[in-house]
């Protein structure tokens, strides 16, 4: 088993910071090898540094989003929902501490696994849960589903379904705020599979080419459908990738919701500061299967198991228990909360009407033509 | 004989094909240990290992061109896309490298490569995931492309399309693999490519209907029966080379066609049926071709308007009615 | 009102356009410092800037799709392909991400972008670089597909393309860079996409006519007068959406049609004009469409067979001929 | 100026090799910025290990290429010779001295600017210029052209215009290689502004991960068309990028073409014995425009000159002249030698006939198919 510090040596030369590994590259990853006490001592610290309301708000999303998805596999297997549904368990701390580092006019995009990114934008579960229903009341009109959610107010710019194809759209939304000037960033999150396509590697060079805010986070759970990273890039050290674009890397640990926090928070001031893209390979792990579909051969209940000791949601309340900062009866009021939350996303999205047939052929286009007809 | 589903029949062909020839090699994402998403690859990895069964990395365009290079110095891949969305980021390698090679080497290298995986509608998956783009690569010239429409076809033409030496686009319907049917067991069981099949007699009107529509275009022919109304459905089964010959013996005996189809209505295959009918048989047609097609617009994802959008039984015999002036 | 050439009418609407809107910008190849490989950007770098005018890496799939990014965050870039032979590689971003944008958002994110360049047959450059693909991009819905073919249209069509809210294709012929026409020095003035134009009037027969094919078209139609036949010359000029009422005008006065177009004969753009005339104007064909179109074969290099496989004036004669009985 | 050494050092690590620059990574590369008494120097001893034939033979190849373009540039200009056309003066060493280094039996594969390719890789001076001539005498028939020649008897195969497309062509060869279980290796050669293409990323993940014989050679002239190397990559150390794949790399002089020679000598060891594929770099120039029709004015003279000074046939001749390889008379006998080659090949091509019309419709399909044929 590979030994690897929790955050690599930085090596800093001017605005070209490059991570650098100091180890032998490429060996087999097979479990997140984080050394035990030295995450909770950075925990801890971190922790002490944030106000309470900030903690309580992020532990609640996180509480908020495991719950809504059980519910979502719960409405799954009842039907309520169709198509493909892949669920982000495991992985909260993620979505969650990277959004809790951007302003709402940040923007962001992820893949088709998009549940936890919508909501922490600040989606509501209500539109969320009714797209996945297919409704009139989803966030995309029921017409995108779960790979595409969309929301212009949060800027939440999808939710998309081919891998890697937000990589490139990404670094075009930053491209963009940088021409007008403005010092929003945007923040890109894809899994580990995705850096396999050309995409990454043609938007990564242009991201630092041009210096454009754009936070490339790669959720790196360790599979891509039933294919381990092993088994599908030759060289795994994901952030030393971005030696080969003079992109700063990080290697963050992923069910440390606060790490993930500040690694973007870091990121997010090289972008809106000097408008300089950053690499965030961030090791998390999914507890259920790719899509609701997976059978799940490819790994055993021992290997989750194992990861699931680390879940994320779990690590946080036990420092936010440790640290005092919440008791166990505001413990159940958020779980109270919470399941009132989710409730009323679901009500909302049974309740919601199907979208009309004419929504069929509306959103094609936005100036539609009728053909022949001059001005 | 047997009565087998269409992800089996197709199993079977990809094992008979492996056995019988080392040079040929399966490729694709999860098509080994995974058994294929859609588990059309199931067992060939235990049976044939993993120098003849590979999994890829997500990396369309690469693996389509490494296929094609490894066609070009004497093997014979058949390349998975785990659906043929994913085909759209592999085109170059396709169009370029594939279809061209023959010509622009002046005949020296022939690309013996099967491309295949299902293609179309799936369920409520949307728009970037059910989308039918045959029509793309009927286009050109140097590829052949097959949709098959039952488990006999879809094993007689695979194994033509892997014995095959030229780039074949093999096209599956992923709602139709569980649709089962009798198929051969003869491990020299074939059906030659560009051969339409006349899947049903009729006398009245010609349904032209590939992969999802051919059961829609039988259960509208007898919906039709009962109406009085006698159809012949033809499968074209290979899109290129078309065999627009039969289909015109149809339509000259029926003077009227409907063709039915999943994809868009424009500047898709219907087209080209179509303008081909009408310019070979123009004056045996008692009306125009009626086209049937998928909506012109993105696949929605709600359940309703996904239904909405995909032609499905009742417009194919509305057609037909139109066509004969019934209504 | 000054004469200049298709080149020049190109640039005059790209200068004007970013002049009119900061938000539009230039992305592509050798668009800036080398003022693009066929010279149409010529002095926009130096006028606009580096901030408007931007050469890219070799890296279609990335740029095109960091256009469409921009474009959702409300900028409207131009994405220059240096050929669209190279699109091929970013059809992914193209397809998935343009074209459906609007719709999988449920009307939230429109994608005002253009993406342009030369597209088509060139000079013997082979058969990677000399693809005619507009029926690709047309079968998409979502797209808009144009495509000019004098100086004026390319200029007035080009500011509206840039002017729209949607994603559209706009392709130039690269052989008709140097073609001369009057142009208008309006910075208002533009021509509404979907709208077919009359390029000459005649009585007997209707040629439609897109691109390179429109020039070969009027030559046709000169000869033909010299015949006692009176041609009608329609160029749609936007293929995506089709003007079809404006071609089955024509048709149902001239009662024959003659489709001219250079790209593959099957599965392309033809067909489906060539099935909408036949559908629609069935009873005012006096003989079946005719469809002219480039041969079914890898363009070659040889300059002999690269002529013989695109259709000339003879060819668009002949066809007019055939349909009108005269031989 | 950044200065950098002539070869990398090399970290081993068992078959890892990973070439490793150890300076300050992406300052401008603005010239060959060699040290050239160490060139000169390690030339003369990599000359004194090859017998007089070898070198001869490298030498007349590389005449031979370099007086076979010019004449092709003349056919062009007096329009015998149409579409595009790539001359690759300058270069001529990296092409000769790698599959110099090769046996017969190997692969190439190269872009659109390969007429020294084919040439080396035994192709003869005839078939090259007909096919440039569009004759029926030409290698691909008359119908690939400038770009797309090919000859199956060398295993030369392209000639490919779109650029980076033969990446992961080749990487299918030395695939199929591998499969049957030959120790046949094949070398790639592509352009440095093809390595911001996705297909090269896709492909060395892959020649990596499942250990493939493929050697790509980069050949890095500094420009892709009128776009400099610093303009359109934002780091440019291209042999360390192969880190992010641990693949083996390294950094060639390639104005030395027994230096490239070697180095490719090391990478077919390598891929013959182990199926390990990869990467040099070699640094080259080219003297000419990117085709017949660029009017070159994103470089200046100066900077032409300047690299011309180590104009690689120039350097080898000076080598073979000093150390005594060659007399003055034997240098004259070679022009005069492949004067009379180039000649006759010219007189070839302007004397095959152009390809029947019938050619149009040949070679579309390897089995055609009678539609509706049963057998
Ligand atoms: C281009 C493309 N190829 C294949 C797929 C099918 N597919 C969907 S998700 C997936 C695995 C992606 O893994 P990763 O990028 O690690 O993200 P994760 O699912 O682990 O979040 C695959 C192969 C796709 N959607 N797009
Ligand atoms: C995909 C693609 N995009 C653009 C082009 C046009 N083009 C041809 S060569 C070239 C430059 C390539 O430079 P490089 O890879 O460095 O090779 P070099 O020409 O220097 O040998 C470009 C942009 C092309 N042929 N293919
Ligand atoms: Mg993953
Ligand atoms: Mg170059």
């Amino acid at each position: 088993m590979r030994k690897r510090a929790p955050e690599p040596s930085r090596r800093q030369a001017g605005d070209k910071s490059v991570a650098v590994i100091d180890e032998e590259p490429g060996e087999a990853i097979d479990s997140p090898s984080l050394d035990q006490e030295a995450v909770k001592e950075a925990q801890k610290e971190r922790l002490s540094g944030l106000d309470r309301a900030t903690l309580i708000g992020i532990y609640h999303e996180m509480v908020l989003v495991r719950r809504f998805e059980e519910k979502a596999a719960e409405a799954y297997s009842s039907g309520k929902i169709g198509g493909f549904c892949h669920l982000y368990i495991g992985q909260e701390a993620v979505a969650i501490g990277a959004i809790s580092a951007i302003r709402k006019d940040d923007y962001a995009l992820t893949s088709y696994r998009e549940h936890a990114h919508a909501i922490a934008k600040g989606m509501t579960p209500e539109s969320v849960m009714a797209e996945l229903y297919g409704k009139a009341g989803g966030c995309s009109k029921g017409k995108g589903g779960s790979m595409h959610m969309f929301d212009r107010e949060v800027n939440f710019l999808g939710g998309h379904g081919i891998v890697a194809g937000q990589i490139p759209l990404a670094t075009g939304v930053a491209f963009a705020t940088k021409y007008k000037g403005t010092d929003q960033v945007t923040l890109c999150f894809f899994g580990e599979a995705a850096v396999n396509q050309g995409a990454f590697h043609e938007s990564l060079n242009m991201a630092q080419l041009w210096k454009l805010p754009c936070i490339y986070i790669c959720e790196n759970n360790q599979y891509g459908m039933g294919t381990s990273l092993k088994r599908a890039m030759s060289f795994q050290d994901i952030a030393e990738k971005a030696r080969a674009y003079e992109i700063a890397a990080e290697f963050v640990d992923g069910m440390d919701v606060l790490a993930v926090r500040e690694a973007t928070q870091r990121a997010v001031e090289r972008a809106r500061k000097d408008y300089l893209p950053t690499l965030l390979e961030v090791r998390t792990y999914r507890f259920m299967g790719h899509s609701m579909s997976d059978p799940g051969n490819y790994r055993t209940r021992a290997e989750i198991e194992q990861h699931q000791e680390r879940d994320p949601i779990k690590l946080f309340a036990a420092s936010l228990k440790e640290e005092g900062v919440l008791s166990d009866a505001e413990f159940k009021e958020i779980e109270a909360k919470v399941k009132e939350q989710v409730e009323r996303a679901v009500q909302f999205a049974e309740d919601s009407p199907l979208p009309a047939a004419e929504e069929l052929f509306t959103d094609v286009y936005a100036n539609p033509i009728v053909p022949g007809k001059r001005d | 004989m047997a009565v087998v589903t269409m992800r089996e029949a197709l199993n079977q062909a990809l094992r008979e094909e492996m056995l019988r020839d080392e040079n040929v090699f399966l490729m694709g994402e999860e098509v080994a240990a995974y058994e294929g998403a859609y588990k059309v690859t199931k067992g060939l990895l235990a049976e044939l290992g993993d120098k003849r069964v590979i999994d890829t990395p997500i990396t369309e365009l690469g693996f389509a061109g490494l296929g094609v290079g490894a066609a070009m110095a004497g093997l014979r891949p058949i390349i998975e896309f785990m659906t043929f969305n994913f085909s759209i980021l592999a085109t170059d390698q396709i169009i370029n490298s594939a279809a061209k090679m023959l010509y622009m080497s002046g005949g020296q290298f022939k690309v013996p490569i099967v491309f295949r995986g299902p293609s179309g509608s799936a369920f409520q998956v949307s728009s970037q995931h059910s989308q039918a783009i045959e029509s793309w690569f009927s286009y050109f010239p140097g590829l052949k492309v097959v949709m098959p429409s039952t488990p006999a076809d879809a094993k007689g033409l695979l194994k033509s399309a892997i014995r095959d030496d030229d780039p074949v686009i093999f096209m599956e319907q992923e709602r139709m693999y569980g649709n089962k049917g009798e198929v051969s067991d003869d491990v020299e069981f074939t059906i030659p490519l560009g051969v339409a099949d006349i899947k049903r007699e009729g006398t009245d009107a010609t349904i032209v209907a590939r992969s999802l529509m051919v059961p829609m275009a039988l259960k509208a022919a007898d919906v039709l029966e009962q109406q009085g109304v006698s159809c012949e459905v033809i499968d074209p089964r290979t899109i290129r080379p078309l065999d627009i010959e039969t289909i015109l013996k149809s339509v000259k005996k029926t003077n009227r066609v409907v063709i039915a189809e999943e994809s868009h209505p424009y500047f898709g295959v219907s087209a080209e049926i179509g303008s081909q009918i009408m310019e070979r048989a123009f004056d045996y047609l008692d009306a125009s071709v009626r086209r049937v097609s998928g909506a012109d617009v993105p696949m929605p994802y709600a359940k309703n308007l996904e239904e909405l959008a995909i032609p499905g039984v009742d417009q194919i015999v509305a057609a037909v009615r139109e066509v004969a002036y019934l209504d």
